[in-house]
C-alpha cells in the first residue's frame, strides 16, 4: 500500500514505518485511578500502555495520607490504640497488637495468660475476616462476582462474634497495654467456633469455584511473578511474600503471645504468581481457623488485664515490635521519652512495602493482568498511605 | 511431611484442567440456588446486635457531674460541655453551703466522633453508655452534633452488659504468685475491709495458683459444645480445692444498677447454673469467678447502703418498684426489676445485696461489671441475705462468715482494693464526713485533685440526697 | 524457609560488630535487637556488609525512616534532646536477627546517601523520609514527594511542625479559657 | 388468522408494533430473572420491594429511573457518532426477532435464508459498540471498543460453522424448516455431534454478546463499562443494559430453536404434542436464559489474548472438524 496524503501528515517515524510496511504503534498514558474499580480506594496507577501491554506502571499513593505518625505523637497511648485500629481497616485488631506489645515491652508489663489467648483468638478471627475479604475482592476483580457474597456470608458470623466482644465491626479498639479492655461475653466461644467451622466447612466450595476453575488458572498462573529476591529487597511479606517463597511468618519465627502453643502450618508457595498468592491466602484461612479452635479449647481462666498503672506512661527507651498482620509484617518502632504520649512511632505497614514492589512486576504485563496483579496484591489503601 | 504434602497439593492444583473445574463451579452455584438465603430484610427485620455494640453514645444526664473527663480524654475533641456552678443551701442547720455543677450543655459531634468509647470508659459516674442505636443519619453534617436531650433519649436503648464467658475474672486480680505472697498479710485484715469487688476473690485466688485453667463456670449455656463443657467441668472438679467452694458463697454485690434494664435478665437461667454447679461441686467458686467487674475505672468509695429487711415477695415487688420509680428508671425497667426481685423472693433465694434489693454501693468500677449480679448462687451456708439489716457493714456485709471459715482465702483479697475500700459502718456518716473521707482516700490513691474533689463531692451529694449511688 | 540458625542476641551483636568493625561508632543490644550507629559516609558500606556479610545476610529490608530527637525529653529534661537521624531496619530471615542502623545527620541541610542500590525497596521509604523530615537522599533515582503534594511546605514529622487541627480549634476539654486556647495537651 | 385485508404497509406496522412491545417486555423480564437468579445463586434475595411481590417491578423502576437521568455527552466526544451508537447497537437486536418462530405459524417473517439472516444481523451491533468506544474520547472506552471488535471477528467464525452444520443437518436455511427437521432436538440427536455443536455455538454466542466469561469489552473491574463508560441515562440503558438483555434473550431463543427443537415438544411423544408450541418455545428459551446467566455468574473472565487463542486454536478447528463429522452423518445416516 502506498502512502496516502493523509498518512503524510503523521509523524515522520510513523510514515517511515508505514512505508516499510511495518505497523507503527503509539504509546498511550492510561490513568488507572485514583477512582477506579480495581484499586480498592484512592490509588492511582500511571500506566504507559502500548496496545494492551503495560510499558510502565507507576503506583502513585498519598491520596489518603492522614499522617498517622504525626497524629500519634499528639495523643496519649490510650487514644492511639483506637487510632491505629483504623490504619488497615480490614484488620483493626491486628493493628492494635504491636502497639500494645511495644508499650508492654517498654513498661515491662505482664499480660495475664487469659488475655494472651484471647488476643490470639481475636487476632486470628480478624485474619480470617481479612482474608475472606481479599478472597472476594480478588475474584470480583477477575470477573467472578459470586464468591463475593459467599465470602460476606461467611464473614458475618465471625464479624458478629467480634462485635459481641468489642462492640465494633471494623475498628475494635479492644487491646490495652497489659491485656484487654474487658473479658469476652458469654456465648462468644460458641459464636466464634460456629463462624470458623462454617468457614472450614465451606472452603471446598471456594476451591471448586476458583482454584479448580480452568479460567481462573489461566488468568493467574504465571501472571505477575514476583521473585523471591525482589520480595526480600522490597520487604514484601504476608501472603504475597509467602506466595513468592519468602517463608517468613513472625508468628512462627519469633513467636509472640502464645502462638508457639498451637499446631499449625505456615503456608507458602514457590512460584510467586497470582495463583500462589491466592492459594496461600485461602489456605491461611484454614490455619487461622485451626488456631482459633485450639485456642478456644484451651483458654485459661483468670483476669484479662494485668497490673497496669492508671496512666500509661512508657519509660524512656525505644523498641521495634513486629507482628504478623493478615497482610504481612506490621512493625512499630516506638520511641518514648517517658511522657504519656509516644515521642515517635514509626509504623511499618505491610501494604506499603508490598505495594512498592508493584512497579517492578507490572512492567510488560497486559492491562487485564494488571487487574489480576492488583487484586492479588491484597493491599488496603489506608495501610499504604497511613 | 506436611510441607511436601502441601507443595504437592499446590502442584496438583496448578495443573491445567479439562473443563471439569468449570462444571464443578457451576454445580456450587446450582447448589446454592436451592438453599435458603441468609438475607435479613433490613428495615423490616433487624439483626439483634450485641449489647456491647458501639452504636451511639447515650447520656444519663443525672449522673453527669461535669467533671470534664470525657471531654479531656476525647481524642477527637468532639464533646462539648458547658456548665455553671450553683450554690445550694446547707442541708442541715449549721452545715456548709454546698456548691455543685449544673450541666447546661452536653453535646457530641458525631461527625467527628470516632466511636472509640474512651469517654464511656473514663466516665467515673456512669453517665455515658453505648447504645445499639445506629439509625441517626442526618442530611446535613452540622446536624450530627447531638445535644444532651437527644443523647438522653438514647438511654432507653442501652442494654446491660452481657454476662462474661467462662473463666472470666477481675482484671486486677493478683497473679497467683502475688496472691501467695500477699496471703499472710492480707489474711490478717478483717474481711469487712475488703471491698465488694474483692469479696468475690479469695476463693479464686486460692484456686488460682493450683489450677489457673480450672474453675470455669459450669453455667455454660446449653448450646455450648458439650465436649468442651464436660472437659472443662472435669478439670475444674479435679483441680479446684474443696475449701474454695466452701469459702465462696460470696454474693458479689457490685452493683450495676445504672443500666436501666435488669442485669440479671442477661444471665443464663438460674436452674441451669445451680444444677451445673452442684455437678461440678464448685458452684460458688464459679459464681464468683464469672462475674466480676473488669474495668479499670478507679475504685470509688462505696456508699452507705441501707439494707431493708424484705420478706414477702409482694412487698419486695412493691418496694423495688417504688425504688426504681423514684430513681427514675423507665416504667418497664422498673417493673422488670421488681418482677425479678419478686421471683427471687418467692424462690426463697437469699442473696447478698444485689442491685435490686440494695442499691449499688460502689459508684464506679463495679457498675460496669453488671454481670456480676447474675448467676451468683444462693448459698446454702446462710450467706448474706439481702434482708439482713446490716447497714453498718455496707457492701461487705456478707463476708464475715467466710472470713472466719477460710481466713487464708480471704487473705488473698486484692491488696489495692483493700486499701481503698471503705470502712464499714459509713451508713451513719454525715455527708460532710463522707466528703472529707472520700477526698482523703482519693488523694491517698493518687487521684488528681479535680478528680478527687469531684468524687468526694459526688459522694457527699449522694449522701445528702439519700440516694444510694449515682447509678440509681 | 523457617529460621535455620538461631543466634543468641549476644552472638548476633558479636557477629555484627566483627563484620562492621570501625565503620560503626556504636553497637549495642536493645531488646534483643542489634542497634548500630554509623556516620552517613559509611551508611552504604554498612548496609552492603549487612546484606552480603557472611553469617549475617540481612537480606530482608524492613523499613527506613527518620527520627527527630530535637524535642526529646520535652521541657522537663531538655538535656536529653538530640538531633536528626535516619533509621534503617533490616532483618536476617535465616537467623532471626534484627539490625537497626541509626545514622545521625545534621540539622542544617541533612544529607544521607541513598541505599536504593542495595535494597531496591528503599526507594519509597527514602522518598517518604525525605518529605517528612527534610532529609536529602543523595543519589536517589526518583527524588519526588511520595505522599504530599508537590507544593507542600514544611516537613510534617519534624517536631517544629504543629498540627493545624490542634491550633485552629479550642480544646473543648479545657476548664477555663486559657487552657482552651492553649490547645490542651496536644 | 381472521380474514382482515391489510396492505403490506399495515402488516409491517403491526409487526413492528408487536416487536416493539414484546422485546422491551422480554428484556425487562430478562432483567428481573437476572437479578433474581443471581441473587439466589449468591445466597441473597435480590429485589424484594418494587412492585410489592418479590420486587417484580424492579427492572421497570430501574428503566424509568434511567429515563429521568441526565443525558451527558462529553465535551470532547464526537457528538454525532456518540449519539448514534446506541441506536446502532439496539436496532439489530430488534431485527433478530423477525425470524424467530414462536409457534409453527407465529413468525413475523419466515425467510428462506433465516439462519443466514440471523448470523448477519447478529454481528452488526458490534459496529455500534466500536462507534461508542471511539467517539467517547475515553481511553477505557476505546480499549473496550477495540476489544469488542477483535472478539467479534474471532467468534463469528465458530457461530457460522456451527450454524452451517445445523443447516446441513436440517437441509434448509429457513428457521422454521430447521425446527421442523428436529424430531428429536439436535442437542441429543445426532448424539454427541449435536452437543458439541451446541457448546461451540454457546461459546461463540456468549463471546459475541460479550457475556461473562467473555465480557472483556465491558470488564467492569478493568475498563469500568468499556465502550459505554461515558454514557448515561437513556443512551446507557438502551445501548448497554437493554440491548444486552434483548440480545441475550434473542440468542437464547435462537439456541432454543436451533438445538432444542423450538416450539416442538422436547421428545416426540404423543401426549406432549397437546401442549401448545408457544409454551414449549418459552420454556426452552427460559432454560437457555437460565443457562446463560448461570454461566455468567460462575466464571471469572478470560483475558483478551486467551480468548483469541481459545477461538482460533480451539473452537474453530473443532467446529471445522464437526462440519466434517456432520457431513459424514448426513451422508451415511
Amino acid at each position: 500500500m502506498g502512502i496516502t496524503e493523509q498518512d503524510a501528515r503523521l509523524p515522520e517515524e510513523v510514515v517511515k514505518q508505514l512505508a516499510e510496511g511495518r505497523l507503527a504503534t503509539e504509546q498511550m498514558i492510561l490513568n488507572v485511578g485514583p477512582q477506579h474499580p480495581a484499586t480498592h480506594g484512592v490509588f492511582r496507577l500511571l500506566a504507559t500502555i502500548d496496545g494492551e501491554v503495560l510499558v510502565d506502571a507507576e503506583p502513585i499513593v498519598g491520596y489518603m495520607h492522614r499522617g498517622y505518625e504525626k497524629l500519634v505523637e499528639q495523643r496519649d497511648y490510650r487514644q492511639i490504640t483506637n487510632l491505629v485500629s483504623r490504619m488497615d481497616w480490614l484488620s483493626g485488631i491486628n493493628n492494635e497488637l504491636p502497639l500494645a506489645l511495644a508499650i508492654e515491652t517498654l513498661m515491662e508489663l505482664d499480660v495475664p495468660p487469659r488475655a494472651q489467648w484471647l488476643r490470639v483468638i481475636l487476632a486470628e478471627m480478624n485474619r480470617i475476616l481479612n482474608h475472606l475479604m481479599f478472597f472476594q475482592s480478588f475474584s470480583a476483580e477477575l470477573g467472578a462476582i459470586t464468591p463475593t457474597f459467599y465470602a460476606f456470608r461467611e464473614r458475618e458470623d465471625i464479624q458478629y462474634a467480634m462485635e459481641m466482644v468489642t462492640g465494633g465491626r471494623m475498628h475494635f479498639g479492644f487491646f490495652r497495654p497489659g491485656g484487654l479492655k474487658e473479658d469476652v461475653p458469654r456465648g462468644f466461644y460458641d459464636q466464634a467456633l460456629k463462624g470458623v467451622r462454617q468457614v472450614i466447612a465451606r472452603l471446598p466450595d471456594y476451591e471448586d469455584l476458583l482454584i479448580g476453575n480452568e479460567i481462573f488458572k489461566q488468568r493467574t498462573i504465571n501472571v505477575g511473578v514476583l521473585s523471591k529476591e525482589s520480595a526480600y529487597q522490597y520487604g514484601v511479606t504476608g501472603p504475597i511474600g509467602r506466595g513468592s517463597d519468602v517463608d517468613m511468618d513472625v508468628r512462627r519465627d519469633e513467636p509472640y503471645l502464645v502462638y508457639d502453643q498451637f499446631d499449625w502450618e505456615v503456608q507458602s508457595a514457590s512460584h510467586g504468581d497470582c495463583f500462589d498468592r491466592f492459594w496461600v491466602l485461602l489456605h491461611e484461612v484454614v490455619e487461622s481457623a485451626k488456631i482459633v479452635e485450639q485456642a478456644i479449647e484451651g483458654v485459661p481462666s483468670g483476669p484479662v488485664l494485668g497490673k497496669v498503672p492508671r496512666v500509661i506512661q512508657a519509660p524512656e527507651g525505644e523498641v521495634y515490635i513486629r507482628c504478623e498482620n493478615p497482610l504481612g509484617e506490621l512493625g512499630m518502632y516506638l520511641v518514648s521519652d517517658g511522657d504519656r504520649r509516644p515521642y515517635r512511632i514509626k509504623i511499618r505497614t505491610p501494604s506499603y512495602s508490598n505495594v512498592s514492589a508493584l512497579r517492578e512486576i507490572l512492567r510488560g504485563t497486559l492491562v487485564a493482568d494488571m487487574i489480576a496483579i492488583l487484586g492479588s496484591f491484597f493491599f488496603v489503601l489506608g495501610d499504604v498511605d497511613r | 511431611m506436611v510441607m511436601t504434602d502441601q507443595k504437592q497439593r499446590l502442584e496438583e492444583a496448578r495443573k491445567p484442567g479439562f473443563g471439569f473445574g468449570l462444571l464443578k463451579g457451576m454445580a456450587v452455584l446450582l447448589k446454592h440456588l436451592f438453599k435458603r438465603t441468609t438475607t435479613i430484610q433490613y428495615p423490616d427485620e433487624k439483626q439483634d446486635l450485641s449489647p456491647r455494640t458501639r452504636g451511639v453514645i447515650a447520656l444519663k444526664e443525672e449522673n453527669c457531674t461535669v467533671c470534664m473527663l470525657c471531654a479531656r480524654e476525647c481524642p477527637d475533641w468532639c464533646i462539648y460541655i458547658d456548665s455553671h456552678k450553683e450554690t445550694l443551701p446547707p442541708k442541715r442547720e449549721g452545715g456548709r453551703q454546698r456548691k455543685r455543677n449544673v450541666l447546661d450543655r452536653f453535646a457530641i459531634d458525631y461527625a467527628l466522633c470516632m466511636y472509640c468509647g474512651i469517654c464511656v470508659e473514663v466516665c467515673p459516674y456512669d453517665a455515658l453508655f453505648w447504645s445499639r442505636e445506629f439509625e441517626y443519619a442526618e442530611y446535613d453534617i452540622r446536624e450530627l452534633t447531638h445535644e444532651k436531650e437527644r443523647l438522653s433519649d438514647w438511654m432507653e436503648s442501652v442494654l446491660p452488659p452481657p454476662p462474661l464467658e467462662i473463666g472470666a475474672d477481675v482484671p486486677d486480680e493478683p497473679t497467683p504468685a502475688a496472691a501467695q505472697t500477699t496471703t499472710a498479710a492480707a489474711g490478717a485484715r478483717p474481711a469487712t475491709q475488703t471491698s465488694s469487688a474483692t469479696a468475690a476473690r479469695p476463693a479464686q485466688a486460692a484456686a488460682a495458683p493450683k489450677a489457673p485453667t480450672a474453675a470455669p463456670t459450669p453455667a455454660r449455656p446449653k448450646e455450648s459444645e458439650p465436649g468442651v463443657a464436660a472437659e472443662r467441668g472435669a478439670v475444674a472438679k479435679a483441680e479446684s480445692p474443696p475449701e474454695a467452694s466452701a469459702a465462696q458463697p460470696a454474693p458479689v454485690d457490685q452493683a450495676p444498677a445504672t443500666t436501666p434494664v435488669e442485669e440479671r435478665e442477661g444471665a443464663p437461667p438460674k436452674e441451669v447454673t445451680e444444677e451445673a454447679a452442684k455437678e461440678a461441686g464448685i458452684g460458688d467458686v464459679q459464681a464468683a469467678t464469672t462475674q466480676v467487674p473488669n474495668v479499670e475505672v478507679p475504685h470509688e468509695a462505696p456508699r452507705p447502703v441501707a439494707l431493708e429487711p424484705v420478706e414477702d415477695p409482694e412487698a419486695v415487688y412493691q418496694q423495688v418498684l417504688d425504688d426504681q420509680r423514684r430513681k427514675g428508671s423507665s416504667p418497664q425497667v422498673a417493673e422488670a426489676r421488681a418482677k425479678v426481685a419478686r421471683v427471687k423472693a418467692e424462690r426463697g433465694i437469699r442473696r447478698g445485696p444485689t442491685p435490686v434489693e440494695v442499691d449499688k454501693p460502689v459508684p464506679s468500677a463495679p457498675t460496669k461489671a453488671e454481670q456480676a449480679g447474675a448467676p451468683v448462687e444462693p448459698t446454702p451456708s446462710g450467706a448474706p441475705k439481702a434482708e439482713e439489716p446490716a447497714p453498718e457493714q455496707g457492701p461487705v456485709a456478707a463476708r464475715p462468715e467466710e472470713a472466719a471459715a477460710a481466713p487464708q482465702e480471704a487473705g488473698a483479697a486484692h491488696p489495692e482494693t483493700t486499701e481503698v475500700s471503705p470502712s464499714s459502718g459509713e451508713g451513719a456518716e454525715d455527708p460532710e464526713a463522707i466528703y472529707e473521707r472520700v477526698l482523703a482516700e482519693e488523694r491517698a490513691k493518687g487521684s488528681s485533685e479535680p478528680v478527687a474533689t469531684a468524687r468526694a463531692k459526688a459522694a457527699r451529694m449522694r449522701a445528702m440526697k439519700g440516694t444510694k449511688g449515682p447509678g440509681s | 524457609m523457617p529460621v535455620v540458625e538461631r543466634l543468641a542476641p549476644e552472638d548476633a551483636l558479636a557477629r555484627v560488630q566483627s563484620a562492621l568493625g570501625d565503620s560503626v561508632t556504636e553497637a549495642r543490644l536493645n531488646f534483643g535487637q542489634v542497634d548500630v550507629t554509623c556516620e552517613p559516609a559509611n551508611f552504604v558500606s554498612v548496609m552492603r556488609t549487612l546484606r552480603d556479610g557472611e553469617g549475617l545476610e540481612c537480606k530482608f529490608f524492613t523499613f527506613l525512616s527518620g527520627i527527630d530527637r530535637t524535642a526529646f525529653g520535652g521541657t522537663d529534661k531538655p538535656e536529653k534532646a538530640g538531633g536528626l537521624e535516619v533509621l534503617c531496619h533490616v532483618y536476617a530471615p535465616d537467623r532471626a536477627v534484627h539490625v537497626n542502623v541509626h545514622v545521625p545527620v545534621g540539622l542544617e541541610d541533612p544529607v544521607c546517601p541513598t541505599i536504593t542500590g542495595i535494597y531496591a525497596g528503599a526507594e519509597w521509604h527514602e522518598r517518604e523520609t525525605a518529605e517528612m523530615f527534610g532529609i536529602r537522599f543523595e543519589g536517589h533515582p526518583n527524588p519526588v514527594k511520595l505522599y504530599l503534594p508537590e507544593d507542600f511546605e514544611g516537613h510534617p514529622l519534624r517536631k517544629t511542625f504543629r498540627l493545624p487541627s490542634r491550633i485552629i480549634k479550642d480544646w473543648p476539654g479545657a476548664k477555663d479559657p486559657e487552657e482552651a486556647a492553649a490547645g490542651g495537651r496536644g | 388468522m381472521p380474514d382482515i385485508n391489510l396492505t403490506d404497509w399495515q402488516i409491517l406496522l403491526v409487526k413492528l408494533a408487536i416487536i416493539l412491545t414484546v422485546v422491551p417486555i422480554g428484556a425487562l423480564a430478562g432483567g428481573y430473572v437476572l437479578h433474581k437468579e443471581m441473587a439466589h445463586m449468591q445466597h441473597r434475595l435480590g429485589p424484594m420491594y418494587a412492585g410489592g411481590f418479590h420486587g417484580w417491578a424492579q427492572t421497570l423502576a430501574d428503566g424509568i429511573k434511567f429515563i429521568y437521568k441526565e443525558d451527558i455527552i462529553p465535551a470532547a466526544a464526537d457528538k454525532r457518532v456518540f449519539t448514534l451508537a446506541p441506536a446502532i447497537v439496539f436496532a439489530p437486536v430488534l431485527m433478530l426477532y423477525l425470524v424467530i418462530p414462536i409457534d409453527r405459524s407465529l413468525i413475523i417473517e419466515d425467510l428462506d435464508v433465516g439462519l443466514f439472516y440471523l448470523i448477519a444481523i447478529g454481528s452488526v451491533g458490534v459496529i455500534g459498540v466500536l462507534m461508542a468506544g471511539w467517539s467517547s474520547a475515553n481511553k477505557y472506552a476505546l480499549i473496550g471498543g477495540l476489544r469488542a471488535a477483535a472478539q467479534l471477528i474471532a467468534y463469528e467464525l465458530p457461530i457460522v460453522l456451527a450454524s452451517a452444520a445445523i443447516a446441513m443437518l436440517a437441509g434448509t436455511l429457513s428457521v422454521v424448516g430447521i425446527v421442523e427437521a428436529q424430531d428429536w432436538p439436535f442437542l441429543v440427536w445426532p448424539p454427541g455431534i449435536g452437543l458439541a455443536l451446541f457448546v461451540v455455538f454457546l461459546a461463540g454466542a456468549m463471546a459475541e454478546m460479550s457475556l461473562p466469561p467473555f465480557d472483556m469489552p465491558v470488564a467492569e473491574s478493568e475498563l469500568i463499562t468499556g465502550p459505554f463508560t461515558e454514557y448515561s441515562g437513556m443512551r446507557f440503558i438502551f445501548g448497554f443494559f437493554f440491548a444486552e438483555m434483548a440480545h441475550m434473550i434473542a440468542f437464547a431463543a435462537i439456541g432454543a430453536t436451533l438445538f432444542l427443537g423450538g416450539y416442538k415438544p422436547i421428545v416426540p411423544w404423543e401426549p406432549l404434542e397437546n401442549i401448545p408450541g408457544v409454551v414449549w418455545f418459552f420454556v426452552k428459551t427460559a432454560f437457555m436464559v437460565f443457562l446463560l446467566l448461570w454461566i455468567r455468574f460462575t466464571f471469572p473472565r478470560l483475558r483478551e489474548d486467551q480468548l483469541q487463542k481459545f477461538a482460533w486454536k480451539f473452537l474453530i478447528p473443532v467446529s471445522l472438524a464437526l462440519i466434517l463429522v456432520t457431513g459424514g452423518w448426513v451422508l451415511y445416516a
